[in-house]
């Protein structure tokens, strides 16, 4: 868990780690290994990160993005669909995206860590704009996360059970 | 991949169709400036269409662009495992499937009204057709290069428009030859050629700015 | 170069936009020279 | 060091001497061709006195595209390296660039009008100086508007490389498209047998822009270095 105030350069910090923004003294390491060019591919492939901004289609109805999504990631249609369920989105099918809530579109965002099967998760402030039965939803998914060994890596004000901090 | 992009495109069809109705509508309004002298419309024509086809495709190109970027798909297309420049082809191809081709029938149905022949209408569309990719390429490294900019939309058209020039000039090489009745073979192979090159060219150094564009 | 010549006003001309540009130019990089200088210093005794 | 000689202190030591050099040899090299193109050699046969203008106009283009060359070199160190002093000599020289593309082109039109009548023709030559022109402009507008320089630089940098490639192609386009446009009636430069009387006078004014712009390019290389100090240091506060 990363914390610090506003503006220590938390979200610059998690950009970093996934490897969008090129690390300015040192290179990025992973299990021991300096993430050059090839195998960079390979932990971009490993990982999940939600940043603010939500990588939605505005324009796009909800069922449209879900077919962008099953053809750029693979996923079967019910994996999906049952990731929206989780997150309590997925009646809202034939509606366009830009008319979901705010809340809405976070959640719907955030199910993909429901849906893409990664084992490094990078969230960037996630449950900022969750109510808090979203809360609950997202602690509960992270616990699951953590319980199969999988990483989190969350950058927040909230009060989470985690094991380590980082504070910038 | 295309068809993904494509689908990708049609969702902004609103900015699209506003496009086309610009290139449309400009042709009438300089046309209808020039008057309808058919010596001069026939002379003029094939430039205009090339202008306002760069136009168009400087201008909207990176419109679309700022709005991937605001929602950060940028980000996406960067983790994903391929190239970011395959990406960018498969942005110009969808691109030239949804505004080039309705653009080129859109100059092809109307120049018989600026008193074109057969086969001056059917260079035009050619030329149109091989530069097209370029222009979409061209737009697409101007709009990632202006992408963390104040006012980025005449900056683009100061970058790009002389990057254009090339094409420009070429087809309407290859326009001339065809009116004159001469060999216009040569032109049009080196057409090909330097869109070619520049869809490469611009391409390659749009997916280093597509690099360090999302580090803002 | 005869004094009489027919070009002189061009002649003239090219030259004397070529030198007083140059010399415009050899200035205000100067001016912007020293205003940087100056600047930094009354930065640098700020701090 | 790999890179002592990259980096800014080691920079400014060794120009400190040699700034004044400099600026003796372009006014030495500028005394010698002003004297000689303007008094001493003699007027051409065809185009008799107006030839004068060719010793300020043909070298400011030399040295225009000189400077582009040098400015895509330095932009390639800074895109591939990131080297701070090859960012700051490339953003340097892109001023004198466009001052010295500026006056070729005027100097252009004021030796076009004695000699073909009109200020501009459409020729491949002025053509393509034009566009070179709208490279400059295009580098120094997209490296200001970015708010921060070392993100504009980089931007720059990529267009300056495309630029580079693309010249040749603009180059030959324009002329292709000239030859078939218009008859070329303009009395080519490019003789192969120039006397050497002319040729001394255009050289030493080559030398003399070439050394100008040697001598600009260390002063506006230490403001931008002061400039980047000044943010850095404000930065801190």
């Amino acid at each position: 868990m990363v914390k610090g105030v506003n503006g220590s350069g938390k979200s610059t910090f998690l950009r970093l780690l996934t490897g969008l923004i090129h690390p300015p003294v040192k290179g990025l390491f992973w299990e021991g290994e300096e993430l050059k060019r090839q195998n960079l591919l390979l932990y971009q492939q490993n990982l999940l990160y939600v940043g603010h901004k939500l990588c939605l289609h505005h324009d796009a109805l909800l069922n449209d993005q879900l077919c962008l999504w099953q053809g750029l990631y693979n996923i079967s249609k019910a994996s999906l669909e049952y990731a929206l369920q989780i997150w309590g989105v997925a009646a809202f099918k034939n509606k366009k995206i830009s008319h979901l809530s705010q809340g809405q579109q976070k959640r719907l965002s955030l199910s993909r860590c429901s849906w893409l099967n990664r084992s490094l998760w990078i969230l960037d402030e996630p449950h900022v704009g969750l109510d808090l039965e979203g809360k609950v939803t997202l602690d509960h998914i992270l616990n699951h996360h953590q319980q199969k060994n999988g990483l989190v890596i969350l950058a927040t004000h909230d009060p989470v059970s985690t094991s380590k901090e980082i504070i910038l | 991949m295309i068809r993904r992009e494509v689908r990708h495109l049609y969702l902004h069809k609103g900015t699209l169709f506003a496009t086309l109705t610009f290139f449309a509508l400009s042709l009438f309004c300089v046309s209808l400036a020039l008057g309808p002298e058919e010596k001069i419309l026939r002379l003029t024509t094939p430039a205009l269409c090339w202008i306002l086809a760069i136009l168009t495709t400087l201008f909207s190109t990176p419109l679309l662009l700022k709005d991937e970027a605001q929602q950060g798909l940028l980000d996406e297309i960067l983790l994903q495992p391929l190239l970011p420049a395959f990406t960018l082809l498969s942005k110009i191809g969808a691109e030239s499937l949804l505004l080039g081709f309705p653009l080129i029938i859109f100059g092809g149905l109307f120049s018989p009204f600026f008193a074109l022949s057969f086969s001056e209408t059917l260079t035009l569309a050619l030329t149109l057709l091989i530069g097209f990719p370029a222009l979409s390429a061209l737009g697409i490294l101007g709009g990632l290069l202006t992408l963390n900019t104040r006012g980025g939309g005449i900056l683009i058209a100061l970058l790009i428009l002389p990057l254009t020039l090339p094409l420009f000039l070429l087809s309407l090489i290859c326009m001339e030859k065809v009116r004159l009745d001469l060999d216009s073979l040569p032109p049009f192979c080196l057409l090909m050629g330097v869109a070619l090159l520049l869809t490469i060219i611009s391409v390659s150094a749009g997916s280093w700015a597509l690099r360090f564009a999302v580090e803002e | 170069m005869s004094i009489s010549t027919p070009y002189l006003t061009y002649i003239l001309g090219a030259y004397g936009v070529t030198l007083f540009s140059l010399c415009l130019f050899l200035g205000w990089t100067i001016f912007q020279w020293k205003k940087s200088i100056h600047q930094l210093n009354n930065s640098s005794h700020e701090t | 060091m790999k890179y002592r000689w990259a980096r800014p202190n080691f920079f400014l030591k060794i120009t400190t001497p040699l700034l004044p050099v400099s600026f003796i040899l372009t006014l030495l090299f500028l005394t010698g061709g002003l004297y000689l193109g303007l008094i001493a050699s003699p007027p051409d046969y065809l185009q008799g006195d107006g030839m004068r203008i060719m010793y300020v106009h043909v070298p400011a283009s030399w040295i225009a595209s000189l400077i582009y060359a040098f400015l895509a070199l330095m932009s390639f160190f800074a895109f591939v390296w990131r080297h701070l002093l090859a960012e700051v000599l490339a953003i340097s020289s892109v001023p004198i660039g466009a001052l010295f593309t500026g006056l070729s082109l005027v100097t252009g039109a004021l030796w076009g009008k004695p000699m073909w009548g009109t200020y501009w023709v459409w020729d491949a030559r002025l053509t393509s100086v034009l566009v070179l022109l709208f490279l400059y402009g295009g580098y120094w507008a997209l490296y200001k508007s970015y708010s921060r320089p070392e993100q504009g630089i980089r931007a720059a940098s990529l267009l300056a490389l495309v630029g580079v490639i693309n010249l040749p192609i603009i180059k030959g386009s324009v002329e292709w498209w000239n030859t078939l446009h218009q008859p070329a009636s303009l009395i080519k430069l490019s003789s192969p047998s120039i006397d050497p009387s002319m040729l001394t006078p255009l050289l030493l004014m080559a030398g003399a822009y070439f050394f100008y712009f040697i001598t600009l390019l260390m002063i506006r290389t230490r403001t931008e270095l002061n400039t980047r100090k000044l943010l850095i240091l404000e930065a801190k506060k």
